[in-house]
C-alpha cells in the first residue's frame, strides 16, 4: 500500500535522529490553536505540556530536555500538512499532530515521510496507523473500544431500541458507530432511526430531529455529534420535555456540561470514555495532574484530551528513555513492544497498527453529579 | 452700511491638487440677484459648492451678512437660510416625490421646531404644487419615475422649501420646455424678494440677464465680467468674455 | 458659426440629401404606441414615422412621452400596445441588443459612456454588435467626430464635450439605420450646439440613416429637423414643418408658451 | 517620457500592434515573477512559500478575469477552486491507492489515474462545465444580489462535496494525493493562465464584458448581451480557479470540502481587492503581498525573537491582519495598488493620448499614463 | 389537528427570530448600501457579554439590559470607526469592508475569551415547556415571538411616524444632497447602528439562550440565515425582512418536516437554491426597486 513506500529511506539525513541538539530535543506540535478542533487540540496541546514539564522536572529525557514549538493549523487538514513541514523544516525530531483523524492525517504523512517519530496522542482512529506509516502511533481510546462500551452499557441497562444522532463528518463518529452496531444489533439491540446533523458546521437548531424522537420513543438516544453542538442537542432535547437516556462519548466529557444542559436537566447522560477526570473519586495521579493543569492554566481541565494527551505521553516518554531508542525507528519499534504499560491513572493494554487500546469506561452524569457506572476490558468486548 | 448677503473674499478651491478656482471674489446683496455665466468646466459648479460646504475652500473665506461660515458644514448651513438646486438635480429617486420636498424642508423643521414648522411647511408645500402642478398630481410617486424636466421641477421645488434666504440654481434651464423655462424665470422673479438673494448658474445667458440684476462671468476659474445684467445684455461683451482670449476684469 | 452659414447649410441640405420619397417601408415606423407606468399613461396611442436620411425633431413638454417613446423603440422598455417596425419588420417583442444589431443606434439623456475604456474601445464596442455590416472602420468615425487624438484616452477622464461625441460616435459605429439622439444639446454651450447641428447633417449625410432627435432647444431642433413632432401627454399635438409647427397655437400653448 | 518602454497603463493603444504591446506587457509580468520567484525559492525554507504564492498568483488571476471584467464580487469562486481540487486529486490518486482509500468509488473513476499537467486541465474543465451550466442563470443578476447568488452557489458546491461520499469521502479529508506539484508546474501554469487572462481582457469579448460592467444599458443598447458576456467571463475564470484547485490539492496532498469555503473566500478576495481587482498585473502584486503578510504573521504566531524581544502572537492574528489590511487597503486605495493599470510595453510612439483642449482642471488621478522605470532584474 | 397547530408555532418561533436578524441587518443596509458580515458578531459579543455578567453573579434580568447596553455600544463603534469613512462608497467596497470587520472582530474574541466554548447560565425557566393539552410551548420559543412582534412595532413606529424613516433613505442615497437638505449623515447612520444594535443585542440573548454555548465563530450561522431572510424578503425594505425571516422560517419547518431525515444535510443547499430562484425571478425586489433610469 501507499503507507509502505515512504520511512526512513526518504527522510532527509538525521531528521529523525532523537539527539540532544543544543542542549534539547525539539518537539513539534502541529495542532489546532483556532477553528472547531481547537476545543480539544488545545486541551490536548495543554495535556502534553504538563506531561512535558513533568518529565523535564525529572531530568528530560536520557538528560535532554524536550522543548515544543506548537503552530496553528486553524482546524484544516491542508494547513495542518503546511504547518508539519514547516516544523519539520525547523527541525523538529518529534512532530506531534491534531488529535483527529481528518484534521491530523496530511501533517502525519508529513512527519512519516521526513522519518520523523510521528504522534497524534488522543486520536481514535483505528485506520489512523494504516494510513500514515510505521513511525506512527495514535494513542487515544479507540473508536472500536468506544462504540462498543457504549453498546454493551445499553444492553446492560436493557436499552433494546436506539435512536441515533450522527454527524458523519468525522470518522471518528461513523467508525464509532459501525463498532456500536457490530456489538448491538446481534445481541438483541435496534437501532431505530438515524438522524444526521450538521454539529461541525455550528448546527444551532435540533427542533426537526427531536420531532422525530419524540415520535419514534427510543430507549435511548446515542449522540455522536461535536462539542458544542452536541450540548446544545441534549440542552434542547430536554428543554422539548425528553428525558430519555443519552449516550455518547468523549465529546460529551467536560464539566460544562451541566452549565450548558441546565443543572436541572443534566441527568442521565452517559458517556464512554478512556479517563475519568472529571468528579469525586478520581485515581490520585490524575489529581495530581489536574492541580499542575490548573496551576499552570489557571482552569480546570476542559476536556477529556487534556488527561489523555497526558497519560499517552507519559507511555511513549517510557520508551524514549531507554538507551537502545536513537532515532525514530529505535524509538517505534521499542514502542510497538509495549504491553500492559501502567501509567498515571490506567494501564495501556498494548499497541496494535500504530494506536493504543484502552480498557474504557462509561461515565455517567446523573442529577447533576458524576460517577464511573462501568469499567470494561476491552480484550472482552473485541471477544464478543 | 449693511454687510452683504453673501461674499466670497478671494476663494481658491480645487479637487485634490488641482486648482479649479483661483482667487475669486464676489458680493451679493440682499434682495439682489445674480447670473453666474461660464462655460463647460469654468468652475461655476465647484464655485456653487464652495457656497453651500460640500467643497471646503484652499484659501479665502465665504461669508454670509458678514459673518464667516466657512468653517461650517454643509449640513448646517441651510438653517442659516443657504439652499441649493444641485446640478443633476440630486432627486431621491427611492422617495416619493412629497418626501423629496419635506426633505427640502428639514431645515424650516430643525430652525423652528416640530410644532411651529408645521403651518410654514404646509405653505410651502401649497406653494410648489402651485408653482408646478405636475409634482402635486403625481405627489405619491416615487422621484425616480419622473421625467428630466419634472426631476428638475422637483429640485428647484425642494429648494424653495427650505424657505432660504439665499438661493443657489445650478443650470436649473437643462432639461426643461421652453415654456417651463419661460415660467420657471417669471417666478423666480416673484422669489427674488428683499429678503432673499438669488444666484442662478448658467451657460445660455439670454434668459437668466433677463432676470437677473447683476452678471458675472467666470472662465477658467477667474471672474472675468461683473457688471449690472443690462450692460451685459451687450452681447459683444459676453461673447468676448466668453470666449476672448485677452478681457480685463472689469467691475 | 454665423446665423447666415448656418442658413446656408440648411438650404443645401434640402437640396442635396433631403428626405427620401417613400419607397416601400421607412425605416423606423411606429403604430399606436401605449405605455403605462403604475398610474401614469406615458404614452397613449402614438405613431411615429421617419423615413431614410430624414431628420424628425420629437419635441413636447417635459413628461409628454419622449424619451419613453425612444426607449420603447430601442428595446428599453416593453411596450403595452402597438408595434414597432424596422424596416417594415415588426420588432417589438425583441431585446434591446437584438435591436442594435439590427440597426437602431442611440444615445442617452444623461450619458451612458463605458467610463474605464478607452475612446476606440467605447466606439469598437459600438461596432461590434454589427459585425461585418459596419459601413465604415472605426477609425473614420474616430476622425469624422474629430476623436483622433484622444482614441487612446480613457472616457472618464474627458471633459463633457468630447464625452458626447463619444457616445455619438459609438451609435454610429454600430451601423445605424435609425439613430435616437436623446437631448444631445443638453449642457453644451452656444458654440458646441452649433457643432453638434453640423455634425448631425454630416451624419446624415454620410451614413444615410433616419434619424429622430429630442432637444428642447428650439434653435437645434428648426436648424436640423426635416420634419417636427409635438408630443404632450402621451399623444401627438401636431406632425409636421418645424416652422409651421412653432407658429401652431396649440404647441405654443403647450410647450413653447409666450415669449 | 517617450523613451520609457514600459508603463503602468489602464488600457492599451488602439489597434494591432498595441494589442501585442499589452499582451508583451503580460509576457513580462510574468516573467519578472517567475525570475524572482526562481530566486526567492532557493532561499531556505522559502520553497514551500512560493509555492503557495504561485498557487495563489494563479487563484486571483482567475478571479479577476471575472470580478474585474464583470465588476461582480463573486464568492463562488472558491467553490469552483474545491471543484478543481476535486476532481484533479481524484485523477491524480494512484489506482493502487484508490483501493485503499476510496473503496466506493465507481471504476470509471477508480480504474485509472493521471499524472502531469492532465489532473490540472480536468479540475480546470471541471470548474468550467459548473460554470457553464450555471451562469447563464446567475448572470443575469448584478451587484449585491449577484455577489449573494455565488455565495449560495458556493454553499450549494459545499453541500455536494460533502454528500459525494464515494468519491470525496464526504466531509470527511480527502487524502491520497500524490505531492506532484513543482515548481515549473505552478509557474508555467502561471505564465499561461496570465497570458489567456490577458487576451481575453482586449480580447472583443472581453471589451464586451467590461462595458457591460461600466453601463449595462448602454452595451445592451450597443448590440452587447450582457448574460453571455458575463457567463464568458465566468467559466473562463472558473477554468483558471480550478486549475489552481487542482494545483493546490498536488500541494497540500489532503483537504476537506471546508479548506474551499468562508475563510479562503475571504483570502482569495482580499488578494484581489488589495492588488486592484481590475488589473491583472494587480493580481500577482495582490497574491504576493498577501502572501508575504500571511507568511510573516504565521511566523510571528509561532513566536519569533528579535533582538531579543520574543514576539508571540495568539494563533489567528493572521486573519486579523488581513481584514485591517482590506480596510485600511479600501479606504486609502479603493481600487487596489494598481486600480485598473497594467504592465503595457510602450514603444516610442506608444505615448499618452493627446488631450489638446484638455479642462483646465486636469487632475492627476485622470491622467492615465503613468510611466515607471524599467523593472530592475 | 394539533401536529399542524405545533409546526405553525415552531414556524413562528424560528421565523420571528429570523426575522429580527434580517431587520437589525436591512436597517443598516437601507442607510448606507451596507450587507454586514460582521453582523452575527455582535450576537456573539452579546453572549459573551451574558456568560461574563452571568460569571460574576449578576441577575439575570439585568444582564439582558446590560448586554443588549453592550450589542449597542459595540454596534455604534464598529459603525463609526469601521464603516463611517465608507458612506456613499460602492455597495461591494462595503460588502469587503465588513468583511475585514469580520476578521478583526472576531479576532479580538478569540482573544479575549478563547476559542473554546462558553456556557451561558440561562434561567430554569427558559427551559421549561408549557402545555396546552397536546400543544408544547417552550418557553424560550413565546419570549421569542413576544419579543420579535414588540421589536416590529417599535420598528414601524419608528419608521412610518417619525420623519426619521425618509431622512434614513434619504442620507442612503444620496449623501452630499441630504446635507444640502439639513440631513447629518453621520447622526443618520450613528442612530441606524445603535437600532441595528439594540436589535442584535436582543436578537443574540434569545439565539444564544437557544444554542446554549458561544465560540467567536458562532456568528456564522445567524448571519448567514439573517441573509437569506433579507434575500427572500427583498433587500432594503423592512416590511421585506420580516416577511423574509418568517417564510425562512415556514420554509424550514416544512422541509424538516416533509424531507427524508438523511436529507437534513442538503437543507442548506436547497435553502439556497430558492435564495438563487427567488432572485432570478424578482431581481427587482432586490435591487430595492429602482427604475431603469435613462
Ligand atoms: N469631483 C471632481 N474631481 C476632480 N475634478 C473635478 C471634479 N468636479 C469637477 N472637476 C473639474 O473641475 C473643473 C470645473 O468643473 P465645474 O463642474 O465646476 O465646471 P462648470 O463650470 O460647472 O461646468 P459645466 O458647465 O460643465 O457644469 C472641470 O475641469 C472639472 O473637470
Ligand atoms: N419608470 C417610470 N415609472 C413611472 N412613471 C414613469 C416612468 N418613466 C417615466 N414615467 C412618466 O412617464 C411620463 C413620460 O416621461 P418621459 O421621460 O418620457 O418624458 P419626456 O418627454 O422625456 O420629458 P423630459 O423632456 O422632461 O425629458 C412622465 O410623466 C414620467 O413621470
Ligand atoms: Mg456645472
Ligand atoms: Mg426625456
Amino acid at each position: 500500500g501507499a503507507s509502505e513506500k515512504s520511512g526512513a529511506g526518504s527522510a532527509k539525513a538525521g531528521a529523525g535522529a532523537l539527539e540532544c541538539r543544543d542542549g534539547r530535543i525539539l518537539v513539534g506540535v502541529a495542532k489546532a490553536e483556532s477553528g472547531f478542533a481547537s476545543f480539544f487540540d488545545i486541551a490536548g496541546r495543554r495535556g502534553l505540556e504538563v506531561a512535558v514539564d513533568e518529565i523535564n522536572d525529572s531530568g528530560g529525557v536520557k538528560g535532554c530536555r524536550l522543548e515544543l514549538q506548537a503552530r496553528d493549523t486553524k482546524s484544516d487538514p491542508a494547513v495542518g500538512a503546511q504547518v508539519a513541514k514547516a516544523l519539520v523544516d525547523a527541525g523538529a525530531q518529534i512532530l506531534v499532530v491534531a488529535d483527529d483523524f481528518d484534521t491530523g492525517v496530511a501533517a502525519a504523512k508529513v512527519g512519516q515521510s521526513a522519518g520523523v517519530l510521528t504522534l497524534s496522542l488522543a486520536a481514535s482512529s483505528t485506520v489512523f496507523g494504516k494510513a500514515v506509516g510505521d513511525l506512527f502511533f495514535s494513542g487515544g481510546i479507540t473508536t472500536t473500544e468506544l462504540g462498543r462500551a457504549q453498546a454493551r452499557y445499553a444492553l446492560d441497562q436493557d436499552w433494546k431500541s436506539t435512536f441515533q444522532v450522527i454527524d458523519t463528518g468525522l470518522a471518528y463518529f461513523t467508525e464509532q458507530d459501525e463498532q456500536f452496531r457490530a456489538l448491538y444489533e446481534p445481541t438483541g439491540g435496534k437501532i431505530g432511526k438515524v438522524e444526521k446533523v450538521d454539529s461541525l458546521g455550528g448546527q444551532a437548531d435540533f427542533s426537526a430531529v427531536i420531532s422525530s424522537i419524540k415520535a419514534a420513543k427510543p430507549d435511548v438516544v446515542q449522540a455522536l455529534a461535536v462539542y458544542p453542538a452536541v450540548g446544545t442537542f441534549v440542552k434542547q432535547l430536554r428543554a422539548a420535555g425528553v428525558d430519555t437516556p443519552v449516550v455518547g462519548n468523549i465529546t460529551l466529557q467536560t464539566k460544562e456540561l451541566p452549565g450548558l444542559v441546565g443543572k436541572s436537566a443534566a441527568d442521565r447522560i452517559y458517556y464512554a470514555a478512556q479517563i475519568y477526570f472529571e468528579g469525586t473519586g478520581t485515581d490520585p495521579a490524575i489529581d495530581k495532574f489536574v492541580q499542575a493543569y490548573q496551576a499552570k492554566f489557571g482552569q480546570f481541565p476542559e476536556q477529556a484530551n487534556a488527561p489523555g494527551a497526558y497519560q499517552t505521553f507519559m507511555a511513549i516518554n517510557q520508551a524514549l528513555q531507554q538507551d537502545k531508542v536513537v532515532d525514530a525507528r529505535t524509538a517505534a519499534d521499542t514502542i510497538r513492544g509495549q504491553t500492559a504499560l501502567p501509567v498515571p491513572g490506567g494501564t495501556l493494554s498494548q499497541w496494535k497498527d500504530g494506536y493504543a487500546i484502552w480498557d474504557p469506561a462509561v461515565i455517567g452524569l446523573e442529577a447533576g453529579a458524576w460517577s464511573v457506572k462501568k469499567t470494561y476490558q476491552a480484550k472482552n468486548l473485541l471477544g464478543e | 452700511m449693511t454687510a452683504p448677503l453673501l461674499s466670497l473674499d478671494g476663494i481658491t478651491a480645487g479637487y485634490r491638487t488641482t486648482p479649479v478656482i483661483r482667487d475669486f471674489r464676489l458680493s451679493l446683496a440682499e434682495g439682489e440677484s445674480l447670473a453666474l455665466l461660464g462655460a463647460n468646466g469654468a468652475g461655476k459648479t465647484t464655485l456653487m459648492k464652495v457656497m453651500v460646504g460640500l467643497l471646503r475652500p484652499w484659501s479665502g473665506r465665504v461669508l454670509l451678512r458678514g459673518s464667516d461660515i466657512t468653517e461650517v458644514a454643509a449640513e448646517e448651513r441651510p438653517l442659516l437660510g443657504v439652499a441649493l438646486a444641485p446640478e443633476g438635480r440630486g432627486i431621491f429617486g427611492t422617495l416619493s416625490i412629497e418626501e423629496n420636498l419635506l426633505m427640502g424642508a428639514l431645515a424650516v423643521r430643525r430652525k423652528e421646531g416640530r410644532r411651529a414648522s408645521r403651518a410654514l411647511v404646509a405653505e410651502g408645500l401649497e406653494q410648489v404644487y402651485e408653482t408646478f402642478p405636475v409634482l402635486g398630481k403625481r405627489r405619491d410617486d416615487k422621484g425616480c419615475h419622473l421625467s428630466g424636466g419634472q426631476q428638475q421641477m422637483l429640485a428647484i421645488g425642494r429648494a424653495l422649501m427650505a424657505r432660504p434666504a439665499l438661493l443657489l440654481l445650478d443650470e436649473p434651464c437643462l432639461g426643461l420646455a421652453p415654456k417651463v423655462a419661460g415660467e420657471l424665470y417669471e417666478a423666480l422673479g416673484r422669489l427674488s424678494t428683499a429678503e432673499r438673494g438669488v444666484v442662478v448658474v448658467e451657460e445660455s445667458s439670454r434668459r437668466a440677464l433677463g432676470f437677473a440684476d447683476r452678471a458675472c462671468v467666470v472662465k477658467l476659474g477667474r471672474k472675468v465680467l461683473d457688471c449690472p445684467a443690462a450692460e451685459a445684455g451687450d452681447d459683444e461683451a459676453i461673447m468676448s468674455a466668453y470666449f476672448g482670449v485677452e478681457t480685463e476684469v472689469r467691475s | 458659426m454665423s446665423p447666415a452659414a448656418s442658413e446656408a447649410t440648411i438650404a443645401s441640405k434640402a437640396g442635396q440629401t433631403g428626405p427620401a420619397l417613400p419607397e416601400g417601408s421607412p425605416p423606423l415606423e411606429v403604430r399606436g404606441l401605449v405605455k403605462r407606468f403604475a398610474g401614469v399613461t406615458a404614452l397613449a396611442g402614438v405613431d411615429l414615422r421617419a423615413g431614410r436620411r430624414e431628420i424628425l425633431g420629437l419635441v413636447g413638454p417635459n413628461g409628454s412621452g419622449k424619451t419613453t417613446l425612444m426607449n420603447c423603440i430601442s428595446g428599453v422598455h416593453r411596450l403595452d400596445e402597438g408595434q414597432v417596425l424596422l424596416q417594415g419588420e415588426e420588432i417589438s417583442g425583441r431585446p434591446s441588443r437584438a435591436r442594435a444589431r439590427q440597426g437602431i443606434c442611440r444615445t442617452f439623456q444623461n450619458l451612458k459612456l463605458f467610463g474605464e475604456l478607452t475612446v476606440w474601445e467605447n466606439v469598437q464596442v459600438g461596432a461590434n454588435a454589427v459585425g461585418g455590416r459596419g459601413a465604415r472602420p472605426v477609425p473614420d468615425w474616430l476622425d469624422l467626430l474629430r476623436l483622433g487624438p484622444v482614441a487612446d484616452a480613457v472616457v472618464r477622464s474627458l471633459p463633457y464635450g468630447y464625452q458626447r461625441r463619444v457616445e455619438l460616435a459609438r451609435a454610429l459605429a454600430g451601423a445605424p439605420e435609425v439613430l435616437l439622439l436623446d437631448e444631445p444639446a443638453a449642457g453644451l454651450n452656444d458654440e458646441e450646439t452649433a457643432e453638434l447641428r453640423e455634425l448631425v447633417l454630416t451624419v446624415r449625410a454620410e451614413v444615410g440613416c433616419a434619424i429622430v432627435i429630442i432637444d428642447h432647444d428650439m434653435d437645434l431642433v428648426t436648424g436640423v429637423s426635416d420634419r417636427v413632432q409635438v408630443l404632450d401627454e402621451g399623444r401627438t399635438l401636431f406632425e409636421g414643418d418645424p416652422r409651421a409647427a412653432f407658429t401652431e397655437q396649440a404647441v405654443v400653448d403647450a410647450y413653447l408658451g409666450e415669449s | 517620457m517617450t523613451n520609457t518602454w514600459l508603463s503602468l497603463r489602464t488600457n492599451h493603444p488602439a489597434g494591432r500592434s498595441g494589442l501585442a504591446r499589452a499582451l508583451g506587457g503580460a509576457v513580462l509580468a510574468s516573467l519578472i515573477v517567475l525570475v524572482i520567484s526562481a530566486a526567492v525559492s532557493g532561499l531556505p525554507g522559502m520553497a514551500q512559500v512560493v509555492l503557495v504564492f504561485g498557487i495563489n498568483a494563479v487563484l486571483v488571476v482567475g478571479y479577476q478575469t471575472f470580478a474585474g471584467n464583470t465588476g461582480i464580487v463573486s464568492f463562488g469562486h472558491v467553490g469552483f477552486m474545491g471543484l478543481g481540487a476535486y476532481a484533479g486529486g481524484i485523477a491524480a490518486v494512484p489506482v493502487a491507492d484508490k483501493e485503499l482509500y476510496f473503496p466506493d468509488m465507481p471504476a470509471f473513476l477508480a480504474s485509472w489515474d493521471a499524472g502531469g499537467v492532465l489532473p490540472l486541465l480536468i479540475g480546470g474543465l471541471v470548474a468550467a462545465v459548473a460554470a457553464l451550466v450555471t451562469g447563464p442563470a446567475l448572470m443575469r443578476l448584478s451587484g449585491a444580489a449577484a455577489s449573494i447568488a455565488t455565495l449560495g452557489l458556493l454553499v450549494v458546491i459545499n453541500n455536494v462535496l460533502s454528500q459525494a461520499t464515494p468519491i470525496t469521502r464526504g466531509p470527511q479529508s480527502f487524502f491520497g494525493v500524490p505531492e506532484n506539484t513543482t515548481f515549473a508546474m505552478v509557474f508555467l501554469s502561471l505564465c499561461a493562465t496570465v497570458l489567456l487572462s490577458a487576451a481575453y481582457k482586449w480580447s472583443r469579448e472581453g471589451r464586451n464584458a467590461r462595458a457591460v460592467r461600466d453601463q449595462p444599458a448602454a452595451a445592451a443598447a450597443a448590440g452587447v448581451s450582457i448574460v453571455r458576456s458575463r457567463t464568458v467571463a465566468f467559466v473562463i475564470s472558473a477554468f483558471v480557479t480550478g486549475i489552481a484547485g487542482a494545483l493546490y490539492a498536488q500541494l497540500l496532498t489532503a483537504f476537506s470540502p471546508g479548506s474551499f469555503y468562508l475563510g479562503q473566500m475571504v483570502l482569495i478576495v482580499a488578494m484581489a481587492i488589495v492588488g486592484g481587482v481590475n488589473s491583472v498585473t494587480g493580481a500577482l502584486v495582490g497574491a504576493a503581498v498577501i502572501t508575504v503578510l500571511n507568511e510573516v504573521m504565521r511566523r510571528l504566531e509561532g513566536g519569533v525573537s528579535v533582538a531579543g524581544l520574543t514576539i508571540d502572537l495568539p494563533a489567528g492574528v493572521a486573519a486579523a491582519v488581513l481584514g485591517a489590511a482590506l480596510i485600511v487597503t479600501l479606504k486609502w486605495r479603493p481600487e487596489g495598488f494598481l486600480g485598473h493599470r497594467e504592465l503595457i510595453l510602450a514603444g516610442p510612439v506608444g505615448r499618452g493620448p493627446d488631450i489638446a483642449a484638455a479642462r483646465p482642471g486636469q487632475t492627476e488621478e485622470e491622467s492615465d499614463a503613468v510611466p515607471v522605470v524599467p523593472a530592475k532584474p | 389537528m394539533t401536529g399542524v397547530l405545533q409546526s405553525v408555532l415552531d414556524a413562528l418561533s424560528v421565523g420571528s427570530m429570523y426575522a429580527l436578524l434580517a431587520l437589525g441587518l436591512t436597517l443598516v443596509f437601507s442607510v448606507m448600501n451596507l450587507i454586514n458580515f460582521a453582523y452575527g458578531l455582535l450576537l456573539v459579543w452579546t453572549a459573551y457579554g451574558v456568560v461574563l455578567l452571568g460569571g460574576a453573579g449578576l441577575s439575570f434580568w439585568l444582564v439582558v439590559p446590560l448586554t443588549i447596553l453592550l450589542a449597542t455600544a459595540l454596534s455604534l463603534l464598529m459603525g463609526f470607526v469601521a464603516f463611517r469613512p465608507f458612506i456613499g462608497a460602492p455597495q461591494t467596497t462595503l460588502l469587503i469592508t465588513s468583511f475585514g470587520v469580520l476578521l478583526v472582530t472576531q479576532y479580538v474574541a478569540v482573544v479575549i475569551f478563547g476559542e473554546a466554548p462558553r456556557v451561558l447560565q440561562v434561567p430554569e425557566g427558559f427551559n421549561k415547556v408549557l402545555q396546552a393539552g397536546d400543544l408544547r410551548m417552550p418557553v424560550l420559543q413565546l419570549l421569542t415571538i413576544g419579543a420579535a412582534a414588540l421589536t416590529v412595532l417599535a420598528f414601524y413606529l419608528l419608521l412610518n411616524r417619525t420623519p426619521y424613516g425618509a431622512q434614513l433613505r434619504a442620507a442612503a442615497e444620496l449623501p452630499d444632497v441630504a446635507r444640502l437638505m439639513g440631513i447629518r449623515p453621520n447622526r443618520v447612520l450613528m442612530i441606524a447602528f445603535a437600532i441595528s444594535g439594540v436589535i442584535a443585542g436582543i436578537v443574540g440573548v434569545l439565539w444564544f439562550a437557544k444554542v446554549g454555548a458561544v465560540t467567536p465563530r458562532s456568528d456564522l450561522e445567524p448571519t448567514l440565515k439573517a441573509f437569506i431572510a433579507l434575500v427572500l424578503g427583498g433587500l432594503g425594505r423592512p416590511a421585506g425582512a420580516i416577511y423574509g425571516g418568517l417564510l425562512l422560517g415556514a420554509i424550514e419547518v416544512t422541509m424538516s418536516a416533509v424531507l427524508p431525515g438523511s436529507a437534513i444535510r442538503y437543507t442548506s443547499a436547497l435553502v439556497f437554491a430558492l435564495v438563487i430562484a427567488m432572485l432570478l425571478a424578482r431581481p427587482q425586489g432586490v435591487a430595492g426597486g429602482k427604475a431603469v433610469e435613462v
